[in-house]
């Protein structure tokens, strides 16, 4: 039996999320025994075509040309993965999507009318078929491991989809929302970081976006009696997954809020 | 190869995306450009109107390779705005931080990306399969340096643990004297990737250079100092706008840099070492004479000699710093923070990130509101030259088969350890007032 | 604290000695134990079940599907719906699977016996019921009447078919239904969910025990129709499902009010569930 | 376990001045490493402890329980190898372990843990921390905000099941030993005999302490109450605060629900089949083929309640919820189980 293929595509992005792939460092030799590395720029020029068995997409969706990369994407691959806060859900980019993006252009170029690029930063779900997400920014190396391990098992991968105050509770971390009232996104986001921003001393900034049945609506009701403003509470919701649903629902209850 | 055209639609083994057109026309160049078509993010854009605190985890987003020396700059670019004092023991952790993504970078560049091309490879995949030892020293490398990294910052890419004022939770010296054992393993590992870069002939391209970096007189410079070069340049980095020129050009989505009334530059370890080689580590100037390469050097393709220099010089002072560090930091790990004032001002600082000098400037308002933000990457300040060398070494391999001059012209990018994704955030221009 | 037992979490080798496909989703899995006593004899009753391992994929708890075989081999009759339960199909006869039990609590052959059994199962809920069946029809003289009322969703869903020959012979009266005849499909029976057939059975309250299973909303109008009929909650047994992780009490997966359904079931009187939140029962 | 007026079962009583206590941790940490309550960014957690200089014995609401010591957030229960036919094998044994500073509910906490895991089926996991631990708990003669033990008859005062028991006199500790092994590290410290007086003040302590309980929940019938207002309109309310974060059940010093899932290796061939905490109020909790037992955040959260308030009742015979109050504590969105169950005694709805 032939090795199964591996492709990854870019998007925009900064790249952060296939770094994490050579990142497995301890294990990537193991890994080209057990997969052909068969589309990956960043680390090779050989390109081995279609069809794939798993495919990374890392980035999101800003321009025309992207969408036709991620058809075919789309096409050449068994299971399609999209990676990253950009992935899933627009990642930074995706906050011009909240902006208009001729102002952006104008304050970052002279000739704004040589850059070539859309309105809306769109993850790749919004234009085909994703098998699974995989968030995070970056995506964490061991859940990259899992999805990999579980693909070439034939299983789902085993990511949990849990707060993080879960995994930050098993790290033996004080909460520091409740003991030193900074806020953090622990209650609503997704665990795979195992906790970190918490476990480093700081509130959680929501990157793995969020959680499933996030309750947004009491996460920002604590934030505002932290002291937080409207607008600061509509920021913490629009950050690197600004696109996902519950943190865009989050955000809009505060939006256009006085203090 | 009288007429033809040399593309490469996706440059591979550099991170981002960029293409190469070179058009070739009764033996002369009639046309040659570096595409940087990866598509811009916008980040001095939405910058605006957040916060102070969030733009170390923004600006860490322009690039995932390396996000310490974004977030490192522009924590030193606020801090000047804000008028921040740090204690001497947050300068010496942010400088091991920033030095354990030289560690990764350089052992990712000199071989996952570079070393290919130098031993005739597609990619580390390939070269594993002849040099199982070559490859299992080079993951060793890139190991110790993610995992320093991800010990001060949580994790490797985009990590968290640096903040404007200092660390929320300073690594403990127990866990920072266990990765120094590593760390010392790591210089052996260094030195015989000296060893084998020795053994490479870099290809005869000698052209006179102005190489910029930053200078610093009691040590190698990495955050913050003077920016100077080898043709008198001599900048602050409040200086940066009148001393260094900025045009767009139509078939890039980045902008090219050149020094104000002069020609394109480098930047990067070519540049940092060819300038600073006098304050390498002991060990790192012992190599540098046995490298095989007499430094200073204009030839572009012995940057990689220079980078794993560095590498050797990277292990080294992160090893005396935590010898310095660990004996000052508290036992049970806990801040190291100093006090920060909200105010409305202005600053600008500068670092060498991996691939060369970075500068990120801001303006806050009083609610510590970012008004304006400006970021120039080492790519940035590279492209121009990137297609100077071009220019002058494509006519030394145009009479070869396609296949051949078109690695060829790759390698000469490859140099750059060029890193696309950042190269397309820019300078604003217009000062817009918000908030 | 000091019933240091061995470690009830491991699991140990059963060799899979036969393979019988038995819908295109269904399969049924002939196993033993590879080593110690159990290899010869395992001991366990219906309605029991095990925990089943396949290494870097998990562990599920499954039914015992027969009465202990000879040689001590067992029964599994498992539908392929996520990951262990997928990755069993890829196994041959001759591999390995890991397995703890028996665990959980039976249905109540001894208090049936003398009595009449009405057994109504839908889908995979058959599974757990065949080793009363094979109970049944094989002591066929220790019971009062024998019926079973069996529900699919198509007549491509229903398991056993080939057996059912066997089980009339063997004295159990079969009333088959299913929800829906796609089209060319061949049916002579009922079409329509397992309570339009409840009419058919003659088993009346006061004789006989009912044992129930099938998906718990299937369950809950099931109860509700024989309740409806007059039997009483301590003569109707059903067979919960729930999440587990271990099977033995510990990993509170499986927790509804104040019952483990691991231990205190899987089988339970419904006089045991009437009156308790957290069933749809 | 009820200690309030009770003398403790000990087997010696001593008095050391109050530098003993840092005799006694190095004492303990000649058995091995020790643990107790550390001081961490505001509040306390159980960490490793050299000397008296890292404990913090205060009773505030602010500090973990030992819970974590003896049922670890993560465990691993077997590694297989390919190899070795993947014959599983159980992780190594760890060694003699102490916990110092066990207040006297997570005492009854443990106590309730040791039932749990130690049914038909021992835990040998659970049993091998537990028989490696030994505890050297410590009375409370204060109470925090959000203690309620005296409700549930779990303190301020130890009686019963601990190897040392400290209690803070105005002078000194008093240190009963209620083990061998206790008297014998007793033996290491220096100390004096216990006077009647010494054991008086102690008692008093322990009644002062008792007395400025600022929290109650009435717990006779309040399994049947909690029955009775399953569907009471408080619970909706709740659902709309809580976050289903799971940190109630985390810290909740005798939730012990756990995930299952196996690690692999890149080439497939190790497996580490672990186990982690996990709660009721997580989504995935109860989720089967074909549907969520509790897909509402209501219902899970209740779940929680009813469980520790209700359910325990008929498992084990005593209630789940020991008084800490540390669910209420740390409950980002404040939500306060026992005063929710306190509330219906008063036929009204408040947190
Ligand atoms: C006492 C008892 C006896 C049983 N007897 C039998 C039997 O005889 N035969 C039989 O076939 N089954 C039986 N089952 C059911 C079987 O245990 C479950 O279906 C088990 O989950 C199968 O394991 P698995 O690893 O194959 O599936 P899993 O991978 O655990 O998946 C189970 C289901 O949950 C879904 N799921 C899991 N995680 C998620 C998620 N994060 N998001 C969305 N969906 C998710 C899956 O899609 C799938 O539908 C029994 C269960 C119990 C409790
Ligand atoms: S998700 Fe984050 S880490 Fe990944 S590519 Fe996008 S910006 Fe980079
Ligand atoms: S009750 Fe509080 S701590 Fe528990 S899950 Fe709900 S919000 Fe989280
Ligand atoms: S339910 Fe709350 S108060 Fe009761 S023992 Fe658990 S955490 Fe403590």
């Amino acid at each position: 039996m032939s090795k199964p293929k591996i492709a990854v595509y870019k998007l925009a992005s900064c790249s952060g999320c296939q770094l994490q792939l050579v990142n497995l460092e301890p294990e990537l030799l193991d890994l080209v025994g057990e997969v052909e590395i068969a589309y990956f720029p960043m680390a090779s020029r050989k390109t081995v075509p279609g069809p794939y068995d798993i495919c990374f997409i890392e980035g999101s969706i800003t321009r025309e040309e992207e969408v036709e990369v991620v058809k075919k994407a789309r096409e050449d691959c068994r299971v399609l993965v999209a990676m990253g806060a950009c992935g899933t859900a627009g990642g930074p980019q995706g906050l011009k999507n909240w902006a208009r993006v001729e102002d952006f252009k104008e304050r970052v170029y002279q000739r704004p009318d040589w850059i070539r690029t859309g309105e809306k930063s769109l993850s790749p779900g919004e234009k085909v078929k994703i098998d699974l997400y995989l968030p995070g920014c970056p995506v964490s190396r061991d859940q990259l491991k899992e999805v990999i391990v579980a693909a070439l098992l034939g299983r789902k991968p085993y990511l949990g989809d849990w707060p993080v105050c879960v995994q930050c509770k098993m790290n033996n971390n004080v909460c520091l929302l409740v003991a030193s009232k900074t806020p953090c996104l622990g209650p609503v986001t997704r665990t795979g970081c195992g906790a970190l921003c918490p476990t480093w001393g700081r509130g959680c900034y929501g990157c793995f976006g969020p959680c499933e049945d996030a309750n947004v609506a009491s996460m920002g009701r604590i934030l505002r009696d932290l002291g937080l403003s409207p607008e600061e509470i509509v920021r913490r919701f629009r950050h690197v997954t600004s696109g996902a649903e519950a943190f865009r629902e989050g955000a809009k209850l505060y939006e256009g809020q006085q203090d | 190869m009288k007429d033809s055209r040399i593309s490469v639609g996706y440059l591979a083994r550099v991170e981002g995306e960029g293409g190469l057109d070179v058009v070739v026309s009764g033996g002369q160049i009639t046309d040659l450009r570096l595409r940087v078509f990866e598509p811009p993010r916008f980040f001095e854009g939405f910058l605006v109107g957040r916060s102070y605190q969030e733009v170390p985890d923004f600006v860490s987003r322009i690039c995932g390779i390396c996000p310490v020396s974004h977030q490192l700059t522009s924590i030193l670019a606020l801090e000047a705005a804000l008028g921040v004092e740090v204690p001497p023991e947050v300068t010496a952790l942010r400088k091991l931080f920033a030095l354990s993504q030289y560690i990764q970078s350089h052992a990712l560049h000199a071989y996952l990306l570079a070393a290919p091309d130098f031993l005739g490879y597609p990619s580390v995949i390939e070269l594993a399969q002849d040099h199982p030892a070559l490859a299992a020293r080079a993951l060793s490398l890139k190991r110790v340096g993610n995992d320093l990294t991800a010990l001060i910052g949580g994790r490797e890419v985009h990590p968290v643990g640096a903040v404007v004022g200092g660390f929320p939770r300073a690594p403990t010296p127990r866990a920072l004297l266990a990765i120094k054992e590593r760390l010392e393993q790591a210089r052996g590992e260094a030195l015989e990737t000296v060893g084998a870069i020795a053994g490479i002939k870099p290809p005869e391209f000698s052209r006179p250079t102005e190489f910029v970096a930053l200078t610093q007189p009691d040590q190698y410079a990495v955050n913050g100092g003077r920016a100077v070069s080898n043709r008198g340049l001599e900048m602050t980095a409040a200086e940066y706008k009148k001393k260094i020129t900025q045009t767009q050009v139509p078939h890039s989505n980045a902008y090219h840099y050149t020094v104000a009334g002069r020609e394109s530059f480098m930047v990067g370890p070519l540049a940092r070492v060819n300038l600073n080689a006098r304050s390498l580590m002991p060990a790192a100037q012992e190599a540098l004479s046995r490298c095989g390469v007499a430094f200073p050097s204009d030839n572009p393709f012995t940057s990689i000699h220079a980078r794993v220099i560095e590498l050797v010089h990277s292990v080294e002072e992160c090893i005396s710093l935590i010898d310095r560090l660990a004996p000052a930091l508290p036992r049970r790990g806990g801040p190291l923070l100093a006090e920060v004032k909200v105010k409305a001002g202005e600053g600008a600082a500068f670092t060498e990130a991996p691939r060369g000098l970075l500068y990120h400037s801001y303006t806050l308002n009083s609610r510590g509101l970012v008004e304006r933000a400006d970021i120039v990457t080492p790519t940035a300040h590279n492209l121009r030259r990137m297609e100077d060398d071009l220019w002058q070494f494509v006519p030394r391999v145009i009479d070869r088969p396609l296949e051949e001059a078109t690695l060829a012209c790759e390698m000469v990018v490859r140099n750059y350890d060029p890193c696309i994704s950042c190269a397309t955030h820019f300078l604003r221009l217009d000062v817009r007032r918000v908030g | 604290m000091s019933r240091h037992a061995a470690n009830p979490l491991k699991p140990e080798p059963a060799v899979i000695k036969a393979i019988r496909q038995e819908t295109y989703d269904t399969t049924t899995y002939t196993m033993g134990f590879r080593e110690g006593e159990r290899a010869n004899r395992f001991s366990f009753e219906p309605g029991q079940f095990n925990m089943l391992t396949l290494w870097g994929i998990g562990e599920a708890a499954i039914s015992l599907s027969s009465l202990p075989g000879g040689n001590g081999t067992f029964d599994h009759t498992v539908r392929s719906v996520g990951d262990v339960t997928n990755a069993l199909r890829r196994l041959k006869v001759g591999d390995t699977v890991w397995a703890r039990g028996p665990y959980g609590t039976p249905w109540p052959l001894k208090e049936a016996r003398g009595r009449d059994l009405l057994i109504i199962a839908g889908g995979i809920g058959l599974a757990p019921l065949r080793g009363v069946i094979q109970a049944v029809t094989s002591r066929r003289s220790d019971f009062g009447k024998a019926e079973l009322l069996y529900g699919a969703r198509t007549p491509a869903d229903l398991l056993y078919t080939t057996e059912f020959d066997d089980w009339r012979r063997g004295g159990l009266s079969l009333t088959l239904t299913v929800d829906a005849v796609p089209e060319g499909a061949r049916w002579e029976h009922n079409v329509g969910v397992v309570t339009t057939v409840m009419d058919r059975a003659t088993v009346r309250p006061g004789g006989g025990v009912v044992m129930v299973c099938g998906p718990e909303i299937m369950m809950k109008f099931v109860v509700k129709e024989l309740l409806a009929r007059g039997f009483r909650p301590g003569e109707i047994f059903v067979s919960l499902e729930r999440r587990m992780e271990c099977g033995v009490r510990v990993c509170g997966r499986c927790q509804f009010d104040g019952r483990f359904v691991c231990r205190d079931g899987p089988v339970l009187p419904y006089s045991d569930i009437k009156g308790r939140v957290g069933t749809m029962l | 376990m009820d200690g309030l007026g009770e003398r403790a079962t000990a087997l010696e009583r001593r008095v050391m001045p109050e530098e003993g206590l840092d005799q006694l941790v190095r004492a303990l940490a000649r058995r091995g490493p020790v643990y107790g309550p550390v001081r961490q960014d505001g509040a306390t957690v159980y960490g490793e402890v050299e000397g008296a200089q890292d404990l913090d014995l205060r009773c505030t609401p602010f500090t973990y329980s030992p819970k974590a010591l003896l049922h670890r957030p993560r465990q691993v229960l077997f590694r297989a190898e390919r190899a070795e036919g993947f014959v599983p094998r159980e992780p190594e044994e760890d060694g003699r372990m102490s916990i110092i500073g066990v207040r006297p509910c997570d005492m009854s906490a443990i106590a309730a843990l040791d039932q749990v895991f130690s049914q038909e089926y021992p835990d040998p996991y659970y049993q091998r921390r537990r028989q490696n631990a030994l505890l050297a708990a410590v009375n409370c003669v204060e109470m925090a905000e959000h203690c309620f033990c005296t409700s549930m008859g779990t303190g301020p005062g130890l009686a019963a099941g601990f190897d040392l028991l400290l209690t803070r006199l105005e002078h000194g500790w008093l240190v009963e030993a209620g083990t061998e092994e206790g008297c014998a590290v007793l033996k290491e410290v220096e100390s004096r005999t216990a006077t009647d007086r010494d054991l008086q003040e102690k008692e008093e302590l322990i009644r002062k302490a008792a007395a400025g309980a600022k929290k109650q929940l009435q717990t006779e019938g309040l399994p049947g109450l909690m029955r009775d207002r399953f569907e009471d309109p408080v619970w909706k309310e709740r659902r709309e605060e809580c976050l289903g974060c799971a940190n109630c059940t985390s810290v909740c010093p005798t939730c012990f629900c756990y995930d299952a899932y196996d690690v692999v290796n890149v080439k497939g061939d190790k497996v580490e089949r672990t186990r982690c905490w996990t709660g009721c109020p997580v989504v995935d909790f109860a989720r089967v083929h074909g549907g969520n037992f509790r897909s509402d955040r209501g219902e899970r959260f209740k779940q929680f309640a009813y469980h520790k308030l209700c359910y325990w009742k008929d498992q084990f015979d005593r209630l789940g919820c020991v008084g800490c109050g540390r669910c209420m504590t740390w409950c980002p969105a404040k939500i306060d189980i026992a005063e929710t169950a306190q509330s219906f005694r008063r036929g009204g709805e408040a947190r």
